[in-house]
Formats: C-alpha cells, sequence, structure tokens
C-alpha cells in the first residue's frame, strides 16, 4: 500500500487592516487556535483585492482563498466593503460557472472585537476546504512543488 | 371605461338602492359597469389571521375572474371593498397564503395578485375625475351641509386600502363638493360605528352611532353620507338622531346627475 | 536587489516558546537578497531598536523585515527607528508571527514553518518596496460654518477666538436659528433671548467673522485644508452695506399680510421685513414671492421712505468664493409637521398646536406678548393636554415617523407644563408620556419639580384622538396604569414633535462628501472617540445636524468641533498618508471607474498631451489622485481595468509576491 | 439601402457636417466586410458595402477616430449604438465629434452557417422577407434568414437604437423576451462537474489569438494587463489550462457591468468558443443580484459595480440564480 | 411569570396573527383609540402584554374577544406596526375553533333580525364568530 502524506491544505486569508486582521490579532492574544494552514495577508481594506488576487493564488497552490472585511456598514473607509461584496459576488458566482467548487472561496465580515469569529470562521473554512482535497480546477501544475 | 362590478350580498338584497342610483349614475357618466358573471358573499369582513385560507376564497374566486376578463374590479360597499383589497394584497405579498389559495382553487393559471381593486368612489376621483363630475351634474345639491361618513374599513388600513390619508382624507369632501354641497369636516367622521356588533351588543352600536352622528351635528351637517350598507343600517337604525339624515352616497350621487 | 535584513524577536517566551527562532533565521538567512540575520529577546526594546539600527548602517540594508508581535502593535515603532538611521520607513514591513503563530499553534515544527512562509512572504514584499515620501499639503486659514443656529455661533465664536477667520453661511435673512424661537431654556429657565443674542452680537462685531445671511452652499471643492466653496447670496433688494436696520421700510410697506414665520404664522409681517428685533445682521429683507413691486411692477413705497437709498429691486443673486480648510456642518433640524397624525387633529383643529408654536404663544417678544392665548378664539386655556413622542419612536416601517427618539422633548414639556401652571396657576396641565427621559445634569429633578411643585398631571399613557367641538377639544386617551380610558375636555393640545435634520442637509452632505445615516443625521467619523468628525477628513460637525441634543449638549459639541478646527488650522502644512492610490497616466483610459467608487473624491481627470506615433500629439483624459485626499483604501485600484491605479505600500505587484510566498511550498 | 446610406453620406461629406465616414468594405473576401474609412464621394462610391454580412460594430473604433479629431460618420446598428452609449459615458469617445446614423438591422448571417449548409464561392448577399439570397460563383442559392443568422441576432435584444442624430428606416423596440439567457440557465442547471468538462472543452481550444479582446468595444484599454509586463499577469500565450481560465475570467470581469453583449467576442473567435456565455453569465447575475441593468442604455446611469446598496446579497449566496 | 403549559397556544396566536409582540413599546395608543374599550374587560394594550407573557388562558375566557369592533383603528395608529386586532382575532381564532365553541349559533339568529338589518350583519357574525 501506498504511503499517503495526510492533506494539509494551503489557505490564504486577505484581512482588510482595520477589522479583520485586528480580529484575528484577538484571536491571537485570546489563544484561540486554528489550523496553521491558514496564512494572512494584510490588505488596508477589503475592496483592495483584487479578483486577480485571488485567482494567483489558485494558481500558486493555495486550495482556498478567504476573504475577510468589516461589516457592512462599519468599512473604515465608508464603504469599501460593499464595492467588495459585489466584486467578490460576481467573481465567486463565475467560479461556480466555470465548474470550480464555490467551497473554495468565501467572505467572512469579522470586526475587530470578533477574534471568537475570526478562529472559528477559519477552523471551518479550514475543514471545509480539507474535505474538499486539492485544487485541481484551478491549479497551475508549474507552480507546485 | 369598463370594470368588472363586485355587488356583494346586501347590495343585491336590503341595500338595492344604493346599487340602482349606482348603476343609473354610472350609466350617465359614461361607465360600464360589467357585474361578475358569478360571485359569492365575500364574507363581510377580512379574516385577518394568516392561517384563514377558506375564508379568503370567495374574494380570491371574485378577483381571478376579473382577471380573467382583463379588467379592474370595482365594489361599492365598504366592507366587500375591504375585504377583497386586503385578500388581494395577501395574494400578492404573502407567498405562503398566495400558495395554498392557489392550491384551493386549483386553477390553471395561479392569482398572484393582478387585479386592481378599486372602490366606485375611486372610480369617481381617479377614472372619471371630480371635475368631469361635476360637469355633468345637473341639480347641483346646493345648499345642502353634508358630513362625509368614511368609518374604519374605507381608509384602513392605509397602506393596504391605499386610497386616502386615513386621518384626514378628503376624497368623500371632493365628492360633496363635486355635487353643489358643502362638505361639513367632523371629528369621528373616521370612527367606528359599531355596526359589526349590532346583532351581538345593539347597546355598544348605538353609542357609537350617537357619537358620530352628534360630532356630525355639532358641525352643522344636515345629511351624513356613507359608503357602507352596514354603517347605513347602523346609523338610521341605531343612531335616532333625528335632525341628521343618513344616505349612501350613490343616491346623492343620482340625485345631482338627474338620474334618481 | 534590495539588502535586506531580518530580525526575528523571541518577544520573551512569548513567541520563542512555540517557534524554533533559530531555525527561522537560519532559514530565511538564505532568501534571496537577505544579507543579515538574527534574533533578539525583545526586538522593540531600546537595546533592540539599536541591534536594528546597528544592522541598517554597518549592512547597509536597503530593507528590514522584522518578525515579531501584529504590524498593529509596533510597526510605527521599527518605522521610526529605521527613519534614524536614514532608510525610508516604508522600507520596514512586519512579519506576524506572535499573534498569527506562536500564540495560537502549540506544535513547534508547525509554528516555526509557518514563522518562516510569514517571514518569506514579508521578504518578498520587501523586495518591491519603494522609499514612500508622506507628501504635505498647505492649510487655508480660514473656516466655514454651515448654519448660524446656536451650534454655529459657538464654533465660529470659539475659532474666531483662537485667531482663526470664520465665514457662517445662513440660509435665512438672519443667524439665531431655533434658539431664537425659544421662549425659556431648561433646566434653570434663563430667558433664551438673553443668553442667545449677546452671542449674536459678538458674531456680529468679531473682526475674524463674516456672516453670509440669506445664503446658500452652491458647490464645495477641494479637500481637507484647501476647500473652495461657492455661496450664493440670494438677493434680498436691500444693500446690506447701506441699510441701518432703521425698520422704517417694514413699518410702510403696504403688504401686511405675509404669514410671519418667524411667529409660526400665528401673526403676519410685511413684505419688507426684519425676522426680529435682534435680528443680526439688522437688515431688511423684501420677500419676493409677496413684494407688490417685484410681483407688478408698481408700488415702490419701501424705497421711497429709505433714507439711506439701501433699497435695489434689480438686485441678483449673486455667487461668492471662499477657500477655507476646515468646514463645519452646523444645519440643525426643524420639527416634524404633524399632519400626518390627524387623529390628533393638528390639520384640522387650530387649537391642536407643536411644542415650538407654543413657544411663540408664551413668548413676550411672540404674537400674543407673552400671554397664553389660544390661537382660534384668543382666550385663556383653563386645560391643557401636551402629548409626547409624536413621530418619535416609531417602527422603521412607519412611514409617518422617524425611529430614534428626538432626546428634547420631555424636559421641553416639562419646561412649558411648569411655565403655565406657575403663570396661570388655574390651569389643569396633563402631559401624556411613554416614558420620560432625563438623563442630564439636574434634569431629573426638573421634571419632579414639575410634578411635585407645580402638579402637573402626568399620565402613562397615549392620547389616541382628538376632536373638537363647539370649540372644546374632546382628548380621548389612555391612561394605562390606572387602565382607564379618558375623556378629556381641554382648551390646547400641543403636540411634542419629533426632531428632524433640516431638509437642506442631505443636499450639503452630498457636495461635503460627508455621510449621512438613514434618517439624514450626518455620521461622525467614530461614534465614540471621533463623535465631532466627519468620515470626510476637514468636515466637522455641530449640533443637532449629527443627532437630536438640548442646548447644553449642543453647545459643548460645537465647541468641541471648534477645537478640532483649531487643531487643524494651527498647523501649517498637512502630513499626508503616503499609502495612497497612483495613476500611471500611460497606462490610464480616463474611464472615469475608479471615479466613481471613491468615497473621498480623491480623484479628478484632465485631458494631457501625450506623444502619439510620428511624433503627433495625442490629448488624452487622465486620472490622477490628489494624495492629501486619498486615504489609501484602495478600491479604485480593482475598479480600474487597465491596472493604471495601484496602491502605494500596497501594490498589485507587492501583494502578489505575498501571495506567490505564500503558496509556494 | 446601400444607395440610400451612401447617398446621405455623401450629403454630408459634401455639406461640411462631417470630413469622413466610417463605415464597412469587402475585405479579402466578399463575405469578409470590414471596417473602413471613407474620406471622399468617390471613396463611398467605389467601396462603401452595407449588407447583410455587415456584422462588425463600429464604435469601438470611433476611438482612434475621436483621437484622430475633425467630426466623424458612423452608421451604427441597434445592438452597436449600446457600445456607442458605453463609450461615450466612458469618455472614450466624444460625442460632439460624432455623427450617427442609426440603421435598422434584422440580423446578420453567419458565414459559417451558410458554409456548413454547403454554399461556397459567396460573392453577395441580399435579404428579403426573412429570406437570405446568397449570391455564389455558382449561382444564387437563398435559404431562409433564421437557418443562417448569428446565434447573437437570433437572441436579439434590441431592435432600439440608443442614441443617434437620424435614422434610415424605422426605429424597432427592445426586445422583451429574447432569450438570450437560455444558454446560461441550462449551464447553470448542470452539476458543476458537467460545468467544468463543458467549459474545459470549450476554453482549452483557445489559442490567445487575442480576437475577443481586439474586437470588443469594452476591451479598450490603453494597454491590456495582459499585455504588460508591469503588471505581474502578462501573459503571451496560455500555457495551461490555468491560465485560459485566467484569461478569460479576468477578461470578463473587466468588463462586468460594462459589456453591452454586442457578441462581438464571440463572432470574431476562430475556435468558435461561446465567449458571450461568459458576459451573459455576468449580465444574468448583475439582474438577478442588484436589479436589471443593460450597458449602454443610458450613458448616465451607473453602472453597478460602481454603487451598491447596503442590502446587497452576500457573496456565495447562490439562492435563486441556480435553476 | 412561566406559562409552559400555555406555549403551544402562544406560538399558535403568534403564528396566526402574525404579530410581533416585542416590537411593543407600551405606549397606549392602542387602548387611547379603541372605540370598544368601554365593552371590554382586556383592552388592546393588554393583549399585547398577555399573550407576551404566555396569558392566552385570560384572554380566552374573556369577552373582550368579542367586544372588538375590527375597525383597524388600533393597526392603524400604532407607532410600531403591532397590529393589536390581529392579536385579538388570533385568540378568538383559539377559542372558536376549538369544538363546539361557536360563540354565535344559528339557532341564535331570528331573534335578533329587524326586517332593515343588512345581510352584511350576518354574514360578518358568522365570519367572526363561527367556524
Amino acid at each position: 500500500m501506498q504511503d499517503v502524506k495526510e492533506f494539509r491544505p494551503t489557505i490564504v486569508a486577505f484581512c482588510c487592516n482595520w477589522c479583520s486582521y485586528a480580529g484575528a490579532d484577538l484571536a491571537g492574544s485570546s489563544r484561540l487556535g486554528y489550523p496553521a494552514d491558514v496564512k494572512i495577508i494584510r490588505v488596508p481594506c477589503s475592496c483592495r483585492v483584487n479578483p486577480l488576487f485571488i485567482l494567483r493564488a489558485f494558481q500558486r497552490g493555495a486550495d482556498g482563498v478567504i476573504m475577510a472585511g468589516c461589516h457592512p456598514g462599519d468599512c473604515h473607509y465608508t464603504s469599501g466593503n460593499y464595492f467588495a461584496r459585489r466584486r467578490m459576488t460576481l467573481l465567486f458566482s463565475m467560479l461556480d460557472y466555470l465548474g470550480i467548487e464555490r467551497e473554495r472561496t468565501r467572505v467572512e465580515w469579522i470586526s475587530a472585537a470578533e477574534g471568537a469569529k475570526f478562529a472559528k470562521t477559519m477552523n471551518e473554512f479550514v475543514a471545509t476546504v480539507t474535505a474538499l482535497g486539492e485544487n485541481k480546477r484551478l491549479e497551475d501544475l508549474r507552480c507546485k512543488k | 371605461m369598463k370594470f368588472s362590478y363586485y355587488p356583494g350580498c346586501t347590495l343585491k338584497t336590503k341595500a338595492k338602492d344604493l346599487d340602482a342610483y349606482m348603476r343609473a349614475s354610472a350609466e350617465a357618466l359614461g361607465v360600464e359597469l360589467a357585474e361578475l358573471p358569478e360571485w359569492q358573499c365575500c364574507g363581510a369582513v377580512y379574516p385577518m389571521a394568516k392561517d384563514e385560507i377558506a375564508t379568503k376564497l370567495s374574494a380570491v374566486r371574485a378577483l381571478m375572474s376579473a382577471r380573467d376578463l382583463g379588467t379592474d374590479l370595482v365594489t361599492l360597499c365598504s366592507a366587500c371593498h375591504n375585504v377583497i383589497k386586503q385578500v388581494n394584497h395577501d395574494m400578492k405579498t404573502d407567498a405562503d397564503i398566495a400558495l395554498r389559495a392557489n392550491n384551493y382553487i386549483g386553477a390553471e393559471t395561479p392569482y398572484m395578485g393582478e387585479t386592481a381593486v378599486l372602490h366606485f368612489l375611486e372610480v369617481l376621483r381617479d377614472r372619471v375625475g371630480f371635475d368631469t363630475l361635476k360637469a355633468k351634474v345637473k341639480n347641483p345639491l346646493t345648499g345642502r351641509k353634508i358630513g362625509a361618513y368614511y368609518g374604519c374599513l374605507l381608509l384602513r388600513p392605509s397602506k393596504i386600502m391605499a386610497m386616502d390619508d386615513p386621518e384626514n382624507p378628503t376624497i368623500i369632501e371632493d365628492f360633496i363638493r363635486a355635487i353643489g354641497a358643502e362638505p361639513v369636516i367632523y371629528g369621528m367622521r373616521n370612527e367606528c360605528c359599531g355596526g359589526y356588533v349590532t346583532l351581538e351588543n345593539k347597546g355598544e352600536a348605538e353609542r357609537r352611532s350617537n357619537i358620530v352622528l352628534e360630532s356630525a351635528k355639532a358641525k352643522g351637517a344636515d345629511t351624513v353620507v356613507t359608503a357602507c350598507p352596514l354603517c347605513l343600517y347602523n346609523l338610521k337604525k341605531n343612531g335616532g338622531c333625528d335632525d341628521v339624515s343618513v344616505v349612501y352616497f350613490t343616491e346623492l350621487l343620482a340625485e345631482a346627475l338627474g338620474v334618481k | 536587489m534590495q539588502r535586506i535584513g531580518v530580525f526575528v524577536c523571541h518577544c520573551g517566551t512569548n513567541i520563542a516558546a512555540t517557534v524554533d527562532v533559530k531555525a527561522v533565521v537560519e532559514a530565511l538567512s538564505h532568501e534571496p537578497g537577505v544579507v543579515f540575520a538574527t534574533d533578539y529577546q525583545y526586538m522593540c526594546s531600546e537595546s533592540g531598536q539599536t541591534l536594528m539600527r546597528e544592522a541598517i548602517r554597518e549592512h547597509k540594508l536597503g530593507g528590514v523585515v522584522v518578525c515579531s508581535c501584529s504590524p498593529r502593535m509596533h510597526e510605527a515603532t521599527f518605522r521610526k527607528a529605521a527613519a534614524k538611521e536614514g532608510l525610508n520607513p516604508y522600507m520596514v514591513e512586519i512579519a506576524n508571527i506572535r499573534e498569527q503563530v506562536s500564540w495560537i499553534h502549540k506544535d513547534i515544527k508547525e509554528g516555526t514553518e509557518k514563522a518562516i512562509i510569514l517571514g518569506r512572504a514579508a521578504i518578498a514584499k520587501v523586495h518591491l518596496n519603494q522609499p514612500l515620501q508622506a507628501g504635505e499639503s498647505p492649510v487655508t486659514k480660514r473656516a466655514l460654518v454651515i448654519g448660524g443656529g446656536i451650534a454655529g455661533i459657538q464654533t465660529a465664536l470659539d475659532i474666531a477666538e483662537a485667531g482663526f477667520e470664520v465665514d457662517i453661511v445662513e440660509k435665512e435673512p438672519t443667524i439665531g436659528g431655533k434658539m431664537a424661537q425659544i421662549d425659556k431654556t431648561f433646566p434653570t429657565l434663563d430667558c433664551a433671548a438673553c443668553i442667545l443674542t449677546p452671542k449674536m452680537v459678538d458674531v456680529a462685531q468679531h473682526e475674524k467673522i463674516k456672516i453670509f445671511s440669506y445664503s446658500e452652499i452652491e458647490s464645495v471643492k477641494g479637500f481637507v485644508g484647501n476647500f473652495r466653496v461657492a455661496i450664493r447670496r440670494k438677493a434680498r433688494y436691500v444693500d446690506e452695506d447701506k441699510c441701518t436696520g432703521c425698520g422704517i421700510c417694514t413699518e410702510k410697506c403696504p403688504q401686511k399680510k405675509v404669514p410671519n414665520e418667524f411667529n409660526m404664522g400665528f401673526d403676519t409681517r410685511r413684505a419688507v421685513y426684519i425676522p426680529f428685533a435682534q435680528a443680526v445682521p439688522k437688515v431688511a429683507t423684501i420677500d419676493a414671492n409677496y413684494c407688490t413691486m417685484l410681483k407688478t411692477g408698481k408700488c415702490g413705497v419701501c424705497a421711497k421712505f429709505c433714507g439711506v437709498g439701501a433699497i435695489d429691486y434689480k438686485q441678483q443673486d449673486q455667487i461668492v468664493e471662499r477657500e477655507y480648510g476646515a468646514i463645519v456642518a452646523a444645519t440643525g433640524f426643524n420639527p416634524l409637521k404633524p399632519t400626518q397624525y390627524d387623529e390628533l387633529g393638528y390639520a384640522t383643529c387650530a387649537d391642536v398646536v407643536t411644542s415650538l408654536e407654543l413657544e411663540r404663544l408664551m413668548n413676550a417678544a411672540g404674537p400674543t406678548a407673552g400671554t397664553l392665548l389660544r390661537p382660534s378664539d384668543k382666550k385663556h386655556p383653563h386645560t391643557i393636554v401636551f402629548v409626547q413622542c409624536v413621530g418619535s419612536r416609531c417602527d422603521a416601517e412607519n412611514e409617518k415617523g422617524k425611529p430614534y427618539c428626538s432626546k428634547i422633548c420631555c424636559m421641553y414639556t416639562a419646561k412649558h407644563a411648569m411655565l403655565i401652571r406657575d403663570k396661570y396657576p388655574d390651569t389643569e396641565v396633563y402631559v401624556f408620556y411613554i416614558d420620560v427621559r432625563t438623563p442630564g445634569k439636574n434634569f431629573d429633578e426638573f421634571y419632579r419639580r414639575a410634578v411635585e411643585q407645580y402638579g402637573v398631571h402626568y399620565i402613562k399613557g397615549q392620547v389616541g384622538k382628538v376632536v373638537e367641538e363647539n370649540g372644546t377639544l374632546k382628548v380621548q386617551a389612555s391612561d394605562l396604569l390606572s387602565g382607564e380610558q379618558l375623556h378629556i375636555d381641554a382648551d390646547l393640545v400641543v403636540l411634542a414633535t419629533a426632531v428632524e435634520p433640516d431638509k437642506s442637509a442631505r443636499g450639503i452632505a452630498t457636495m461635503l462628501t460627508a455621510s449621512m445615516d438613514t434618517n439624514d443625521f450626518f455620521t461622525e467619523a467614530h461614534a465614540k472617540l471621533r463623535p465631532v468628525e466627519s468620515p470626510t477628513a476637514g468636515i466637522f460637525l455641530s449640533g443637532v445636524c449629527q443627532g437630536p441634543k438640548d442646548i447644553p449638549e449642543t453647545v459643548s459639541q460645537a465647541s468641541a468641533a471648534a477645537a478640532k478646527v483649531i487643531g487643524l488650522l494651527a498647523k501649517d502644512k498637512l502630513t499626508c498618508n503616503p499609502c495612497v492610490a497612483q495613476s500611471d497616466e500611460l497606462l490610464c483610459n480616463g474611464c472615469s471607474s475608479c471615479e466613481r467608487v471613491c468615497p473621498y473624491g480623491a480623484i479628478t481627470y484632465s485631458d494631457k498631451e501625450f506623444r502619439g506615433p510620428n511624433r503627433t500629439t495625442l490629448i488624452r483624459r487622465v486620472a490622477s489622485v490628489n494624495p492629501a485626499v486619498c486615504q489609501g483604501c484602495g478600491a479604485c485600484t480593482v475598479a480600474c481595468p487597465s491596472g493604471a491605479m495601484d496602491l502605494k505600500g500596497f501594490s498589485n505587484r507587492q501583494i502578489m509576491a505575498e501571495v506567490d510566498a505564500i503558496c509556494k511550498m | 439601402m446601400q444607395e440610400m446610406m451612401v447617398k446621405r453620406a455623401v450629403e454630408l461629406l459634401e455639406n461640411g457636417t462631417v470630413d469622413r465616414v466610417l463605415g464597412w468594405t469587402t475585405g479579402e473576401f466578399a463575405y469578409d466586410m470590414t471596417p473602413a474609412v471613407f474620406r471622399s464621394a468617390d471613396d463611398l462610391k467605389n467601396g462603401f458595402v452595407y449588407n447583410d454580412f455587415c456584422a462588425a460594430n463600429l464604435s469601438k473604433y470611433l476611438i482612434k477616430e475621436c483621437v484622430a479629431g475633425g467630426k466623424i460618420l458612423v452608421f451604427l446598428k441597434p445592438c452597436d449604438t449600446y457600445s456607442f452609449n458605453q463609450l461615450i459615458a466612458e469618455h472614450r469617445i466624444k460625442r460632439e465629434m460624432i455623427y450617427v446614423i442609426g440603421i435598422a438591422c434584422e440580423g446578420k448571417a453567419d458565414i459559417d452557417k451558410l458554409k456548413d449548409m454547403g454554399i461556397d464561392g459567396i460573392t453577395g448577399i441580399t435579404a428579403k422577407d426573412g429570406v437570405y439570397t446568397v449570391a455564389t460563383i455558382y449561382g444564387d442559392a437563398t435559404v431562409k434568414a433564421t437557418d443562417a443568422m448569428a446565434e447573437r441576432c437570433l437572441s436579439c435584444k434590441s431592435k432600439k437604437h440608443m442614441a443617434y442624430d437620424e435614422l434610415i428606416g424605422e426605429d424597432g423596440d427592445v426586445v422583451a423576451d429574447c432569450g438570450r439567457f437560455d444558454m446560461v440557465e441550462k449551464l447553470e442547471a448542470m452539476t458543476p462537474d458537467e460545468r467544468y468538462e463543458f467549459w474545459r472543452g470549450e476554453l482549452s481550444r483557445c489559442i490567445r489569438c487575442n480576437a475577443c479582446r481586439n474586437v470588443c468595444p469594452a476591451c479598450s484599454c490603453e494597454k491590456c494587463i495582459f499585455d504588460n509586463p508591469g503588471s505581474g499577469v502578462s501573459q503571451k500565450a496560455a500555457v495551461n489550462s490555468f491560465e485560459e481560465n485566467m484569461f478569460h475570467i479576468i477578461r470578463a470581469f473587466h468588463v462586468a457591468g460594462r459589456c453591452t453583449d454586442c457578441g462581438e467576442c464571440t463572432r470574431v473567435c476562430p475556435q468558435n468558443i461561446p465567449l458571450h456565455l461568459l458576459n451573459r453569465k455576468f449580465i444574468k447575475d448583475i439582474n438577478a443580484f442588484w436589479g436589471e441593468y443593460q450597458a449602454g442604455e443610458n450613458p448616465d446611469a451607473k453602472p453597478p459595480l460602481g454603487r451598491y446598496e447596503k442590502g446587497d446579497r452576500e457573496p456565495g449566496e447562490f439562492g435563486g440564480v441556480q435553476a | 411569570m412561566s406559562h409552559n403549559k400555555n406555549a403551544a397556544a402562544v406560538e399558535e396566536v403568534l403564528r396566526s396573527s402574525g404579530v410581533d409582540v416585542r416590537k411593543c413599546m407600551r405606549c397606549g395608543k392602542c387602548t387611547a383609540t379603541c372605540p370598544a374599550f368601554d365593552e371590554m374587560e382586556y383592552h388592546p394594550h393588554q393583549f399585547v402584554y398577555m399573550v407576551e407573557k404566555g396569558q392566552i388562558d385570560k384572554l380566552a375566557a374573556s369577552d373582550s374577544i368579542y367586544r372588538c369592533l375590527s375597525c383597524f383603528a388600533c393597526m392603524e395608529r400604532c407607532p410600531r406596526q403591532v397590529e393589536p386586532a390581529k392579536l385579538i382575532e388570533a385568540v378568538r381564532l383559539h377559542v372558536i375553533r376549538a369544538k363546539g365553541a361557536n360563540h354565535l349559533k344559528p339557532e341564535q339568529i331570528p331573534a335578533m333580525l329587524d326586517e332593515d338589518l343588512p345581510q352584511q350583519a350576518i354574514a360578518s357574525a358568522f365570519r367572526k364568530y363561527s367556524k
């Protein structure tokens, strides 16, 4: 029998500086754990997240991408997350339309006070993506090890 | 101008005159009213409960039949109007009620609130126009001081009836002006006459009616007009105010148009 | 390639306990460009910073990566330290290996691996970092206050006292606002005019304050420190400089039947008028809707009598352009007109009035000279019913009313009730309330006095119907505590109507790009920590335009807004956040996609010349970002299809480099 | 029709209203009508062609013409006027520099369909009463127009011009029930695996010739990010399935809310990839998520990605969209 | 205060009325406006509060449920869209839907008639009081 290595997904999390990144900090200082598979990239606002970045992550081997921002109405820049929400709505719908597993992408609104929600969301998301297995449909084999 | 017409139980029996006056007036105004080929009593009171379906069906059938005829549905009695308009609103906005009512009826095309429901007063205001009406008046009721009695059903709930300001309405006053009389505005014109409990609790119906009529009288009304046969009955029978006569608005309309 | 130094912090044992810091140093030291890597107990400590500065100097570092706690914690610390060594602070990046690694991952192997990956991402980013210079913009040392009520007056006075110029733009012919109409103020019962009018005079006489009365904001351009505002001075057909306010015209004008809005329409004024005796500026205004001369060209009485020739029937609206460093919105409120609540009889009964109308009926300078007479028959009312919360505290779906508590009604009603009982002890006063809300210094004591000393009947319940019969108002109401339905024969009914933001506020907010809530109150930058600032830089909030408040609160907020304005105007230059968007003009299509999503109006377009093929010159529409206005959210960068718009410090390339570093296994 | 157009164009040229005319001329083959600029009456009389092969949407060519200056006469079919308005909205062309003659259109012939019917040696086409008469070197062939019409014309959304200075022929109406989303709905009804297979089958044929991008009136960037080495995502040719997907996803995203559904991308694709199905998916989504929106209908309308509502749906909420 | 045995009845009344009793701010405007106040033991605002407290039994046993005039005034004037009349109707239905619990029986009608009485009065009484 072949020795199957346990699958550990690669997850990229784009977090806005003002709410979700602070929420991640709170999860940290509250010692609320989530799998090390999640790696956070700090952006000023969820509206800074370009669909290109998400596709890029999949290309380079991510198995799941999550974007987290301030709750609608609480954006530090007043309206950024509203625009981000529309953009991601379309992008996710298109990925689904192309037959790419819709569970691999997610948007969550997490405030600076929601450390617990941050940890819970990441735990859930890692579990979901782990269950899906490796990203095959948006992979770029050149980028795989 | 062609409409489907839903007369309702009372206008076919005890309040035949009201119906006849309207038909005569409508003809004089060039409004064609075709009575629905088949209709059932609306139940005279709107079943407010969300889980009341069977009691709403007669209204749905009338609405559906007007839709199939491709016409708006006109009512004359305030109670019928209230029941049918509210049920129509349910069919339009409450998917659960619409689904269950349609399942009940089993029509080919489900009814989803497509029909516009109009009280004959709305036809006069919005379709004929009070100015046109005024021009067609042959016997203006000059010198008459008339109080409009709206009661409860004509205006409320205002969001659904969408007929006029529920607290400071003008539609009947404008009608009164159009037929050449002077409207009398009094405080109790949109308060209930207690008609619904006339069987159960005659005493209360009497008290409420008197409050309404006294209020109109205090402001100098010689006549009070209603748009509902039950109000008419109640104010007349239980009100017992001899100085103020109570009439249905179509009677005055027919009189003014010279078709009474 | 950047020469990069990596510094891994132990944070005592906070990091070192679950991350093998030596292994991280070892792994990162082999990353491209890394010329120095070390670890230290506490990087943020003085000696840790010294360590970093020495390394920058010794190894000629062009970029620094600190693997430590959250950048929200110490990014500024490390950037400052680097700057002291002459390294551009924006060449420093933080890898967060505490909050995101050591504190949440128990397994040392896992933690160390992730710390290395985060370190790599930071290194990859630093390779693409550019030195950034925080820009500066000058500050116009003048403030604009929109609205001349007590809020605007107080803000203007405080700013002017600090030595800065202030303009007040007021749409009415006089400043003073609602407070000028009020009789007495709670909880001290001072006469409103006695405390307001001296302030109005101060404003008029202050050399730093300029009043644009009977004027409106036409347009606002620019940004914090550099606003350009067009003000429409509406034609008042009177030369403000010539008019002495003698009032002869207002006595001679033959048009006497103009409803007097200052007295809530209870009496009349002339077509040429001065709203009230203490008006500032004390200048007459001709009401074009009523002036016979302006309407028919025949009359001219006022001009005939004016001794100084101030009347000018040919006057036109004038647009004045002024520059400001800061703008304060003090647009105030109006009481809701309760015509929709005719169960309470307002539209049909003359003796049902609003509280502000009652103020005029009780004011010594009002239509009844201070004697409380009811409007219908000018008789003393002996039974008065007050109704609270008319149009306030309604369900969000209720189209007639407002969802908020108007905050001031409980107190002014207690004031009215008390004053009436004091002056006319034979009057019975009933107040129908839902809750009596009196949070404020000496407020509850005041209300208790109304009940205990003055015998005002407070009844928990509401009025359901008011009907006028033979001169009496028949009031039907509930008394919830006794479980009764009450029938009171009243002479006067007073409705405490909801406060609603002035209708002009919405348009002004749009011009200011200041956000508003669904009720048309201005939104503050932070509900708790920045309550007098709008999220838009340079726009400040004063008074009820931000939310219902009473006079003491309004005045404190007005002064707070002034303090913020003074803080801004005191600066000669504003330092801007350098992490702002910039447009690559060669790539820009000029399509306006970015402009549409910019919450700050930081993007403008201009036609620029470019070199075309064959030595031709092309003119293209291109976007440029004003770095003083841009706050760096990045919304524009994604809206831009051509990639012309990018964000400094968080560029497309930088973020993608981080993505690549994280995903590469 | 062609005579009327030429006559009017000559008039406008001669009375100085315009100084050149953007229209069509015959390309390499008689069925290959290409956009062309005419500067004189002679040019027009000799070269101008308008027939049922003139499918190209001329609006994009106005970008270049506007940069060159002068006043341009352009002939626009109803669907082209949407692109025209969109370009106006995006300040890519200047309304005052353009004189638009709207021309009625009953749908253009699809050369591939004709060839599939075995019609070769084509020299011309005329349409009357729903029948194409195709002139060939072997004689005339007649076919039912709807059998040989381009797919995009069969599901034409509008025969009404959104902008024009004058019309030749009658203006039509917006087609309420054009069925242009039928195929999108069909795809939505498939399982994700089926959809994946479908799109792999289509997109794997992409040769990255960039024809779709070059013809697209919305893809009018000064420099496309895929051509710009500075963008970090440039690619000359798609190396693998990811890059094929990436190019088309990003292209669809960049034109989302801006694409007027003119269908040029699919028309010009040498590999016959139904690229319009990507754009139509976004159009359908936008309508379903944020209210009906037709790019190019009104140049003053706020585009869907340039506005928002507080209660907008959340990303990943697919309810109600899938069949 | 707890009325677990009533939980099902409360749930039924809330569901069939569609009323959210928690919206009530206890202002009493419904009771202030009610024309049938003098006839009722429990008044509109009490229906709202007592349903919330689970006291359906008391309401069901009271004649108040037959005294409502269905005039919609309380619904129209409630500042918080609570719609007390719908609750009263729901409690009444809760009672008369039980077998044999009709409040009005056909045999009672003849004694109540007079010659002018409109049919509407009888129809509405049956609709309201009987199943």
